[in-house]
């Protein structure tokens, strides 16, 4: 755990811990309405990379944008939405963040500066240089996070976009969460050489950090986010994380491509959520009787925004057709 | 005669015309030990090793122009796209190059590649996982394209698939791979531009692409039931598109209603709907009445991507507009 | 009123919109002091400065993907896509990010944005750099898409374009760029979904796109000579289809003929001339005839590209016959 | 000029140098052609970068696959294809290599291992890294070389298949034509960091040569041709060129993206027909009388294939609707 600037900001560090353990929470309820059979269609858990969205969330403002991924539920917390609509919207129901159109792989909220799942594996890695281009030239100093698995790289677009982004030097930071796996599938066998060479042969600078360690995410951010305001962008970070569940919450057996050893291991040594809380029982910030309650507190929001949300109204069928084009003036 | 389910029907395919020609590969993610997450493959790795079935990175574009560069040159690979929203990806190899090559070539260079992929919403995927692109690939020429209707079709056109010396692009409906329908234990093959004939008529011909032509049987037996003696016809490849069955039947019935899980509005109703248009006009009593999916993205909300497909209730009520020699759109 | 080229009205509208609204920008490939190829834009970079007429790598995918992030965040990017072939390198980000977010968001993220590119034959440029794929995108939803027809067309579509809230793709006729035609000094908008009568007539309705519509209006003279009056119109855009403006003249002329320089199957002919035999059934003499491009991926011989694109004596050829009353596919 | 392996293969040499006199001399015909309006449509010429075709083909067997771009006359004569069927295919020509039917940026000549030029920029990296894949997988110890240019590395599908190439240990080279523009635009304006970087950063073993020198481009491509055959490949190769005429053959005025100076001065000290032609001289392989001889005999041939194009008869107009589709069995 890194250490640097223990105790200098309780509250923060708090709201860290709370975020992270909002998004298990979360995660936990979502995986439950689908072994019920009470969500339509499949989703993707983010438990276990949590340290990685709130590391890095925590270091943006509410202007600042992210692009998110099929794996999306973890940045959406992270970047600030609200259980209620979150839930409405995995359900399909019209008090959704998206009025239930978009459903778990498309879950955005503008407001909060997310812009949005995105079903295509690294589908969303120009919409987020994009972002940062239009940030830069309107005079806005706005940063872009672009989030993305260790799969996503596998697909040309990213090196199209980094070369751009090197060339004009955008206020964007390629977050590579490196989770592993692509779906069935280790990372070995599907990316040949280095990520992060990849991107510094463009010129863009690079790191590598641990993904379960909130603080030295968070403290890796702050830098890179300050330095991309300043226009010294753009960035790209590995983080090596890993995920609890399998691919999707169907992906149920699964140790034919890995093993219940490597999985226990994770969960045991470098849980994101125990290490941080560990460390902030043991610098004072917090007791476990605090941890505890911040706990026990989500986990009742949580369970009511799912009640509300099972309750909740579908929209009108004659919603199918609104949206397919934005009216003009 | 067994009956075996659509995925199964895909796996004899490909592994029976595998043992036959050592040239075909398989390409794809997931498509090895996990035999792609509908779990269609299963098993072929274990056959054929993984330097025939081949686990790709998450790179659309690249295994797409890598099959058609190995097909250039003496094998027959058959590309696994995971989801058929993912055409979008391999438009330009599948379409700049695979589909041109052979003529740009002057008839030098063949590229006999296969594209399986699947089409189909109401499985509560959402707008980047639910499409039925059918049509984007029929309109370029020199694709083949092919939209099995059952477990029979999904094997005998998949083995003609893989043996056409051209690009063929295979869409499977992914809510079908369970449904189970007899298939012979014998080898068979489904000649390209072959209608068939799902079940016979004489008041109106219901044409229907992939799942459609269960939508079209089922409205069929509905209006059965109501005296109303409907022909289903299944084109079974919409490139080459067997005119001549529609039009029989369209002669005889004098009217047709073509159904398809594409988007309306500039997809393959259009063309299908035209062609009976132009080739039988006279035999017609009403206008060729086409049912194709809404002109939405497909949305995730259950109680919305539910209406934005054809069903066996609304095609029967088209038709019995049809027979009552309503004109409704007539002005 | 003055005459101008084609190319120089797309080159005002995008210079007068771009002084009027600072959050436009437009991005591409040897945009800026090249001005393209076709030298389009020449003059912009030296008014708007290269923060705001982008010169990028050689990279569609790239480009078209950081326009649609920009377009959601304040921005009002204009793509520059050089051949309309190269559309196939997009579709992803055009029609799977684009075209959806509006509707996927519901209603929350607008993606307003122009693509514009071009379509054409003839220009001995062969299968990679000659295609007509407007009829792809028209089958999305979400995606408008205009095709002008003249200079006077290409400024007023473009700034309508530039204003919309969605996504618009718009094909220029890449032969059609040094034509000159009328067009106002003043500013001038022409608004989506409204057709234009480019000429009236009684006796048969001539429905051409882009370029096609002066091969309409040349055979509409031819026929005019022979005593045959033709009308002509122009829908402009095809997404939105103007249906009425066609179907009223359909009404009038109880004949029509879709001219497109797509391929013809699958193409958008298909869809016209659908929805005219679905709504004015009655009022029809004959079958809608449709001309399309033949369905042959470019050659480069212009012995044999000349052959592939409808032109005005074969037009007139039709017309003919449908005056004839000849139904000639009618068995 | 690298001197190993001076005089140990006259032959060699000279087959090096009348190649390269004929792609030039191809070129300057095709260039007549357009200026003179006889020839259809527009096309770009190779001149100046002679020794990167000859030195890279001359290393292959005549199985080897090439893979071509946009501006592929060079490659074409230099896997060993005949002027006659060339320039029937540039004229639209019966006779032609595609019977017309592709034209310049068409040209295949699929007896001597050429797939293809391809009019999409990049667009043949992937049928290059496939003839690899097909080669390796079918027994054949054949290699593959792709072609592209500087620009080509703007485009993601590079980065995918070279992915995979390493990942499987294909039996392909990529060889970059760094010619230092793409269209109109130089090289340092759209590829940012280092195109060798981004080949190793994929574990791809990377080499720059100054493609000016055909025996240093010869020489590099031989060792690398034997190692790929033992299944030591991918390899990357940048090598340095340059075009001396315009982008394509209209565009003229070109002052405003380089300069006049520039131009005179590569054709002056750096043009790969004359300093080879020197070498051969100073080496004591062919006298220059020789040498002269070999260009005449050229020149004669090029201007004989071209009045045979010239009134070579055009592919009759039903052939417009041959090969859309193969036959099968
Ligand atoms: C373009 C595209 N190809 C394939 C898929 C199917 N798919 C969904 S998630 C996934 C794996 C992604 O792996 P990674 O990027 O590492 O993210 P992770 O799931 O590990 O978070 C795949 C292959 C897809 N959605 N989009
Ligand atoms: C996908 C694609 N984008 C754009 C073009 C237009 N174009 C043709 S050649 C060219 C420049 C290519 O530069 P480079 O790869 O360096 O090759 P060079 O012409 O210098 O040999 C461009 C942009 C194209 N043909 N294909
Ligand atoms: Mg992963
Ligand atoms: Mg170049």
């Amino acid at each position: 755990m890194n250490t640097a600037k223990a105790r200098t900001n309780s509250e923060d560090y708090l709201r860290m811990y709370r975020q992270m353990v909002r998004i298990r929470s979360f995660e936990d309820n979502a995986n439950q309405l689908y072994l019920s059979a009470k969500m339509p269609g499949l989703t993707h858990m983010y438990s276990g990379e949590e340290a990685v969205a709130v590391g890095i969330c925590e270091a943006l403002r509410v202007t600042d944008k992210i692009t998110s991924t099929h794996r999306g539920h973890g940045h959406c917390v992270a970047k600030g939405a609200e259980f209620r609509q979150m839930f409405c919207e995995l359900l399909g129901k019209e008090e959704g963040y998206c009025r239930g159109k978009g459903g778990s792989m498309h879950i955005a909220d503008q407001a909060n500066g997310n812009l949005g799942a995105n079903a295509i594996v690294g589908g969303s890695m120009g919409i987020a240089t994009g972002a940062a281009l239009s940030a830069k030239r309107l005079g806005r100093d706005d940063v872009t996070v672009c989030f993305f698995g260790d799969g996503a790289t596998a697909q040309g677009l990213m090196y199209e976009v980094m070369n751009m982004a090197a060339l004009w030097k955008l206020p964007v930071i390629y977050a590579c969460e490196n989770n592993l796996y692509g779906e069935y599938t280790k990372v070995e066998e599907t990316a040949a050489g280095s990520i992060t060479a990849r991107a510094e042969a463009f010129g863009i600078e690079a790191f590598t950090v641990d993904g379960q360690d909130v603080l030295a995410v968070n403290d890796l951010t702050q830098k890179l986010v300050a330095r991309a305001r300043k226009g010294e962008g753009p960035f790209f970070v590995e983080l090596m994380t890993y995920r609890y569940h399998g691919h999707h919450v169907g992906d149920i057996n699964r140790e034919y491509y890995r093993s219940k050893e490597e999985e226990a291991d994770w969960k045991a040594n470098r849980d994101p959520i125990t290490n941080f809380g560990k460390w902030l029982a043991t610098e004072g910030i917090a007791t476990d009787a605090e941890l505890e309650a911040i706990r026990a507190e989500v986990k009742a929001d949580a369970a009511a925004a799912v009640d509300y949300a099972l309750a909740a109204k579908y929209p009108d069928t004659s919603e199918v057709g609104m949206h397919v084009y934005a009216a003009n003036g | 005669m067994r009956d075996i389910t659509l995925s199964k029907a895909v796996n004899e395919a490909i592994a029976e015309e595998m043992r036959r020609d050592p040239t075909i590969f398989l390409i794809g993610e997931d498509v090895a030990e996990a035999g792609t997450p509908f779990k269609v493959l299963s098993g072929l790795v274990e056959e054929f090793g993984p330097e025939r079935i081949i686990d790709t990175p998450i790179a659309e574009p690249g295994f797409m122009g890598i099959a058609v560069g190995a097909a250039m040159t003496g094998s027959r690979p058959i590309v696994d796209l995971m989801f058929g929203d993912f055409l979008f990806l391999v438009m330009d190899q599948l379409c700049n190059q695979a589909a041109k090559t052979h003529y740009m070539s002057g008839g030098k260079l063949n590229v006999p590649l296969v594209l399986r992929t699947n089409l189909g919403a109401t499985r509560r995927s959402a707008a980047q996982h639910s499409q039925s692109l059918h049509a984007l690939v029929a309109h370029i020429p020199g694709l083949k394209v092919a939209m099995p209707s059952s477990a029979y079709e999904a094997k005998g056109l998949m083995k003609t698939a893989i043996r056409d010396n051209n690009p063929v692009v295979i869409f499977e409906d992914k809510l079908m791979y369970n449904d189970k329908s007899p298939v012979p234990e014998g080898e068979y093959l489904i000649p390209f531009g072959q209608a068939n004939i799902k079940r016979e008529g004489t008041d109106i011909t219901l044409i229907g692409t992939s799942s459609m032509v269960q939508v079209a049987e089922r409205a069929a037996e509905l209006l059965a039931a109501e005296g109303i003696s409907a022909e289903v016809i299944d084109p079974r490849t919409i490139v080459p598109l067997d005119e001549e069955t529609i039009l029989r039947s369209v002669r005889k019935t004098s009217r047709a209603i073509v159904i398809d899980e594409g988007h309306q509005s500039y997809g393959i109703t259009g063309e299908i709907a035209s062609r009976i248009m132009e080739k039988a006009f006279y035999h017609l009593d009403g206008p060729v009445i086409r049912m194709g999916a809404m002109d939405v993205p497909v949305p995730f909300s259950p109680a919305l991507e539910d209406v934005t497909v054809p069903t066996p209730e609304g095609v029967a009520e088209n038709a019995r507009r049809l027979m009552r020699g309503e004109m409704f759109h007539a002005a």
